[in-house]
């Protein structure tokens, strides 16, 4: 069985700085992991690489077997990837309704449609509806997004992300910047939306990640120094040196 | 929300009626010319003349028919073919049956057409066009109707008579056309270049070219060819800012010969050119302004200049369209049948307060009359242009020139 | 051979004069991120400015005095219009500096009427510097040139070698850093539009007696500004003098010569139609280059936003 | 601030949607027997051609976050090919005049699809200048490609010449205006069902955000491309009712000042809205066709209206009408009346008094010497006596003076009328 997610060799330089130094990475299908590692390590960029946001230097990236050089975002998300963004990411004149239904047109079929009414369809809206429903929204269903709340908008964001119904979803610091009982909603949420599904993570907070992940990879400097279940990462001598002794103390 | 504004659309048309409506017994005649915009100086200009000669020329002598006054209409064109036809059905809405418009032969195109699709199609409020200063030959050969008279001798008869003078002059031997690209310019140089050929085939064209109308920022480019070729003589139908523009950078650059001009004066050209012009810019023209052709004339000019001392006679033939009118009108005996007014005006001749015969030629409704070389000059000139001290003088004349010219015209006449 | 010369000298003078529009229009483009429409207005309220000077004080006094007060009003216009539509958006400030110049040349023909002004060069520079085979170059044109360069080459010292200047070239590339080290960057913004304005009242000054000065010399100018400094590259100085002298001297030589596209298509081997004035083809046939050459740099920009969306010397997209 | 995109909950009825319509079109057959007058058909029909256009034009600005700046040459283009239809005498025989739009429109769109090929790649200051220089590009060859374009003077036909339909020729204006008035209908129908379609969504969406709409799986250079071409389409529709109004189309048609008065024409109304455009084209051709029958200072008023609603009202007209929504919500829009009354009234009177100075002024400066005798507001009067001056004086400074005084109580009802009841202490 393929991965979900294959990264071998990868790198990426700008200029003459390379920021991501031979990334190799196999994520299994329904597995959650996280990727974690101080500030500067490379995690945004190696997140911006897997979507197809920057081109890659070197080495290769793979998408259920399936190679994603040159590919735009737009086509990678319809080979099924699916990302959210570190800085809320989402359209903030349009109303949350809205917001999710945009999001499922694509995988619904519509495509570039401009002959039927996206009113007339019971399939969308019944299917934004059910994505409100898990995001816990519908009682905002129709204000416009952007005067929603830091956290509602973090969790708009993620029913945007999971709502065109892709298997793989990569989510960039989903708590970022929250407080501690928003922290534990999204965490909730992020657990029930992504039942059956292959999660990729970038977490600083590292209550999210062990609580979260199946599995952990630290990256350092553009590399990975260590992969493995929580346990085993917390219990590596090289993580704890490089990276966790530090993020402990900072807490 | 959509009702009220189109009401307020009813009272506005409504009032801009009344508050015209002076007398019951008026003769309205539209000026349909631009009155904002770029050209606004000449077509405020132009209205002037306009009301000025209605008022000298008709009104104070007791009008037409039965003591009826004219009065002129102002609507702006913006100098938009669109907008001017939007003018013409308001000006037929508010009855009135004289359409006079002259600058830019694009819309008098557009309205000669409009005109003729009216006319044809609602025969109970005809009206007439009275073309004053639109010169392209197309308007009195392939486009024409029986509803365009025009009044100013067309591109052809002007370049006609400059020949005739160009030929007289032996130092000529190489000329340069230019002209704006569009079909104003483009018939000034191929009736150039037929009479050239026809008159003196000795002449050598040395440059012919269009230029793009109104966006040409610095002529320095063509002013090196045209000193490259060598020229002797320019010939251009340029106007407004592309004339001063050429010209300018002609006479700067270096270039000392004849440069003949349809429409360098007046509007703040004279002005423009001042000292520079003198000796190099002459100008074919009707209307003879300097040296006065009689105390009428003279008389005419100076009351105008009384009242509107920025203005200029730039358009003498202004009062031949009024005068005509007045005697068509006489003649027909009506003012709202347009049809026997436009057969007296067919044929119709007549003296000119500037003292020249006119005759409307029949076959073309095109305005035969003596057409006049002018030269640019500080010297002799009784009335100045802008006030600049600078003028128009006759340099010569050509009698009723091209009184046999052919036309392809058919008039079909109803 | 000297007709080369001469056009050489005359591309240059078109070129530097775009310039010194294009100088300061690149500055506020690439810092306040505003395509100012109204750019060419504030060249057209330079010359009149320099005109109604020129009557009481002279030509002087003109060239002094006028770019100031267009630099006053520019810095009044960023300060009490463009920062009030700031908010908004770009799409906004756009149109609002589209409306402005529609409302400076109407407020333009409301004081000085429509026809074109008398406004001559000065009596000392009415001469022929010199001639090139019977092609006289009056020395007014040598006088562009030189306060041309001469802004240039202030404009320069400015930027690379003052303190306000390092803090503009910041600016440049990273505004939101350079706000964040507390400098004023409105007020940075206030300066950079104000000065940019000031030098096409520079140009207006210089450019009107030449060019004429009436109520469309704007409008005429317009867009072609635009169009320099996207070739150019946005925020590029000398980006913006490559495209200026580039345009100056294309569309210069395409008007003195009369390439024919008749020459061209028949070189290609193509036939031309016997009865050509019945040929659909007729216009591509009579095409000579000076009708074109004032739509050649739109063909160019179109081209390179097409190719190299940051232009000739830029470093950003635009 | 989200432009239509409420939905009407389930449980309203579906005829209500249905209303608006049903008014403009019943709106539309009566207007002709209101305003009788040639001339007020003639304006009505520059109005609906104008609202397409608009429409379409806002198809990109509002819809798609498009700037274009050469946006007539579409319109232009599609118009410049029906002349050319109504000149093929054979084929124009065969078709009922109705129909003609539809040719229009195609043209549009094929031009569309060719320019947006290219154009639509980048949004922002990109597309713009694209916009800009293609504009330029095909505006300079209508002079000099003149077999299409005609040259400066442009090409005119007949509308009559084509198959009558159940007997209509089209020779009277009236006739003309149902055709317009159905085209008109139709056009404005479809461009609003099409901002109801998942591609009329998602060019909301890249408008907001391009980058999100990418990870939704759409192309965003994709979905511009549609909507340009879509734009330019209905663009095209709008340049074949002018052919057919006007019968005559010329350089004026797709040069850069039509192109920008239909930006201004757009803004004006208020992008945010379905229904802006259609408000812009009202007022703009009010100005343009009537204003400037008594002023010849109509630009300039122009100008500054336009400015001023740049600065102060960016939502534009509608922008201004739909902020009465929330009050007239809570039902407390009546409280405003009385402030607006004051306020508003002493506004109009300050704008008429500085309306007449600044006439006056022009007068003195600009009139022939010696004509003194000037009409304003439909009274006639001498421009250069002390009067006239001193009571406009007056009106411009009283009016200034009450709506300083009032403004503050405005301001009061204004945030009264928006506060639920109970809501504020």
């Amino acid at each position: 069985m393929t991965a979900a997610l294959e990264l071998n060799a990868l790198t990426k330089s700008f200029g003459k700085t390379e920021i991501i130094r031979g990334v190799d990475l196999s994520i299994p299908k329904g597995e959650r992991h996280a990727i974690i590692g101080p500030n500067g390590a490379g995690k945004s960029t190696l997140f911006n690489l897997i979507t197809g946001r920057f081109p890659q230097t070197g080495g290769s990236i793979a998408l259920h077997g399936a190679d994603l050089a040159g590919k735009a975002p737009f086509e990678i998300n319809r080979m099924g990837l699916s990302r959210s963004f570190q800085i809320t990411n989402i359209f903030p004149k349009m109303t949350v309704f809205e917001n999710v239904r945009c999001s499922l047109l694509w995988s619904m079929g519509y495509r570039y449609n401009f002959w039927s009414m996206v009113s007339r369809s019971p399939a969308l809206t019944t299917g934004a509806d059910a994505i409100l429903e898990q995001i816990n929204l519908t009682a905002r269903r129709d204000l416009p997004a952007g005067v929603l709340s830091y956290a509602e908008q973090r969790a708009l964001e993620i029913g945007i992300t999971i709502a065109g119904g892709a298997d793989v979803i990569m989510l960039d610091e989903p708590t970022a910047g929250m407080s501690h009982s928003e922290t534990d909603y999204i965490v909730e949420l992020i657990r029930t939306v992504t039942v059956g599904k292959t999660l990729i993570m970038v977490e600083h907070d590292m209550g999210v990640v062990f609580g979260l992940a199946d599995r952990i990879s630290v990256l350092v400097y553009g590399e990975i120094i260590a992969t493995g279940t929580p346990e085993a990462v917390r219990a590596d001598p090289r993580v704890q040196e490089a990276y966790l002794g530090a993020a402990l103390e900072d807490h | 929300m959509r009702k009220s504004i189109s009401l307020g659309v009813a009272t506005a048309l409504t009032l801009s009626v009344s508050a015209f409506a002076v007398a019951a017994d008026t003769i309205k005649i539209a000026f349909i010319d631009p009155l904002s915009g770029p050209f606004a100086g000449t077509g405020v200009n132009g209205l002037h003349q306009y009301e000025f000669a209605a008022e000298t020329l008709v009104n104070a002598t007791g009008g037409v028919l039965d003591g009826d006054m004219f009065e002129i209409v102002a609507f702006d064109n913006k100098i938009s073919p669109k907008e001017s036809l939007i003018q013409l059905q308001v000006a037929i809405d508010q009855g009135i049956r004289f359409i006079a418009q002259g600058n830019s032969s694009g819309v008098a195109n557009a309205l000669t057409e409009a005109i003729d699709k009216h006319n044809r199609r609602n025969p109970d409020d005809r009206v007439l066009f009275l073309n004053y200063s639109a010169v392209d030959p197309a308007l009195t050969n392939d486009k024409c109707n029986f509803w365009h008279f025009r009044f100013d001798a067309n591109a052809d008869i002007k370049m006609d008579a400059l020949t005739d003078v160009m030929a007289a002059d032996d130092s000529i031997k190489k000329v340069y056309i230019i002209g704006q690209d569009y079909s104003f310019g483009k018939a000034v140089s191929a009736a150039a270049v037929r009479f050239l050929g026809e008159k003196r085939p000795d002449i050598e064209i040395v440059g012919n070219e269009l230029h793009p109308i109104g966006k040409v920022k610095d002529f320095t480019p063509y002013t090196r060819k045209i000193m490259a070729a060598e020229a002797d003589a320019i010939i251009t139908g340029n106007w407004g800012a592309d004339m001063v523009g050429l010209g300018r950078s002609v006479l700067e650059n270096g270039y000392t010969g004849p440069l003949y001009t349809y429409y360098a004066a007046a509007d703040g050209i004279t002005a423009a050119f001042g000292d520079a012009g003198v000796g190099s810019l002459k100008l074919v023209a009707e209307g003879q302004i300097n040296p006065p052709a009689n105390d009428r004339a003279a008389a005419y000019y100076e009351a105008f200049k009384a009242k509107y001392p920025d203005g200029n006679i730039s358009q003498a033939r202004i009062t031949n369209v009024i005068e005509m009118l007045a005697k068509a009108i006489n003649e027909a005996g009506t003012a709202t049948d347009v049809v026997p007014i436009a057969y007296a005006l067919e044929g119709m001749e007549h003296e000119s307060i500037w003292g020249t015969s006119l005759k409307m030629r029949e076959a073309d409704h095109q305005i035969i009359q003596d057409v006049h070389i002018h030269a640019h000059t500080n010297d002799g000139v009784t009335f100045d242009y802008d006030n600049s001290g600078f003028g128009l003088l006759v340099d010569s004349t050509v009698t009723m020139a091209a009184a046999d010219s052919p036309t392809s015209c058919k008039m079909r006449r109803p | 051979m000297d007709l080369i010369l001469v056009n050489l000298i005359d591309g240059l003078v078109t070129g530097l004069l775009l310039f010194m529009l294009s100088a300061g229009l690149t500055l506020i483009f690439s810092m306040m991120g505003v395509l100012n429409f109204a750019h060419a207005s504030f060249y057209m309220l330079g010359a009149y400015f320099a005109f109604q000077i020129s009557l009481y004080l002279g030509f002087w006094m003109g060239l002094l005095i006028a770019p100031l007060i267009v630099g006053v009003l520019g810095a009044g216009v960023e300060r009490y219009g463009l920062r009030r539509v700031h908010q908004y958006g770009h799409v906004p400030e756009l149109i609002f500096t589209f409306g402005l110049a529609l409302l400076i040349e109407e407020v333009v023909q409301f004081i000085w009427g429509k026809s074109q002004m008398a406004y001559s060069t000065p009596e000392v520079l009415q001469f022929t510097a010199f001639s090139i085979a019977g092609n006289a170059i009056p020395a007014y044109k040598i006088f562009m040139i030189f306060i041309s360069i001469a802004i240039f080459i202030g404009l320069l010292w400015v930027l690379t070698r003052t303190r306000v200047g390092m803090i503009i070239q910041a600016a440049l590339t990273y505004p939101k850093t350079v706000e964040a080290l507390g400098h004023n960057v409105p007020l940075i913004f206030m300066g950079v539009f104000g000065v940019g304005t000031a030098l096409a009242g520079v140009a207006g000054v210089i450019a009107g007696p030449v060019l004429g000065t009436f109520p469309g010399m704007a409008f005429v100018l317009g867009s072609i500004v635009f169009v320099t400094i996207v070739i150019g590259g946005l925020g590029s100085l000398w980006g913006a003098l490559v495209a200026s002298l580039l345009i100056g001297w294309i569309t210069t030589f395409s008007k003195a010569y009369n390439l024919r596209m008749e020459d061209l298509l028949i070189a290609l081997g193509f036939e031309k139609p016997d009865v050509i004035w019945d040929s659909p083809w007729r216009d591509l046939w009579s095409l000579t280059s000076p009708q074109i050459a004032d739509i050649l740099p739109y063909i160019l920009m179109v081209l390179i936003l097409i190719f190299r969306p940051h232009g000739l010397l830029g470093k950003r997209d635009a | 601030m989200s432009d239509q995109t409420a939905t009407a909950p389930a449980t309203r009825s579906a005829l209500l949607p249905l209303a608006p319509w049903v008014l403009s079109a019943l709106l539309l057959l009566v207007l002709p027997f209101i305003f009788t007058a040639n001339s007020a058909i003639t304006i009505m029909n520059q109005m609906a051609i104008t609202i397409i256009f608009a429409l379409a034009y806002n198809m990109l600005l509002g819809q798609g976050g498009m700037l274009s700046f050469g946006h007539a040459v579409y319109a232009g283009v599609g118009g410049f090919a029906c002349v050319h239809i109504m000149n093929m005498d054979d084929f124009f025989a065969t078709i009922p005049l109705p129909v003609l739009p539809i040719f229009g429109g195609l043209m549009g769109m094929g031009l569309a699809m060719i320019v947006g090929s290219f154009s639509t790649r980048k949004a922002g200051t990109v597309f713009a200048m694209i916009s800009l220089g293609v504009g330029e590009l095909i505006a300079a060859c209508s002079v000099i490609i003149v077999v299409f374009f005609g040259g400066e003077e442009g090409i005119s036909g007949d509308r009559t010449y084509g198959l009558p339909t159940f007997g209509v020729e089209f020779l009277q204006q009236i006739e003309v205006y149902y055709l317009i008035a159905l085209w008109l209908m139709i056009s404005a129908i479809l461009m609003y069902l099409y901002s109801r379609t998942p591609l009329g969504r998602m060019a909301n969406a890249v408008r907001d955000n391009p980058e999100r709409a990418e990870f939704l799986g759409y192309s965003a250079r994709w979905v511009r491309f549609y909507s340009f071409v879509a734009s330019g389409f209905f663009a095209g529709i709008a340049g074949a009712l002018f052919a057919i109004n006007y019968e005559i189309l010329t350089e004026e048609n797709l040069n850069t000042t039509q192109s920008g008065i239909i930006l201004l024409v757009t803004f004006l109304g208020g992008v945010g809205f379905f229904f802006g455009p259609i408000i812009g084209a009202i007022v703009f051709t009010l100005v343009q066709t009537v204003l400037s029958l008594q002023t010849e200072l109509w630009g300039f008023y122009l100008g500054l209206i336009f400015v001023a609603t740049v600065m102060f009202f960016p939502g534009g007209l509608a922008g201004l009408i739909m902020m009465h929504v929330p009050a007239l919500r809570l039902g407390k829009l009546g409280r405003l009346g009385v402030p607006y009354l004051k306020t508003l009234g002493a506004g109009a009177v300050m704008a008429l008094g500085g309306a007449a100075l600044i006439e006056m002024i022009f007068h003195v400066r600009h009139a022939s010497s010696g004509d003194h005798e000037m009409v304003l507001f439909w009274i006639a009067f001498d421009s250069h006596s002390i009067l006239p001056w001193v009571i406009a004086s007056l009106a411009a400074a009283v009016g200034y003076f009450i709506v300083r005084r009032t403004a503050p109580d405005l301001m009061e009802a204004w945030n009264d009328a928006n506060t639920p009841d109970g809501g504020a202490s």
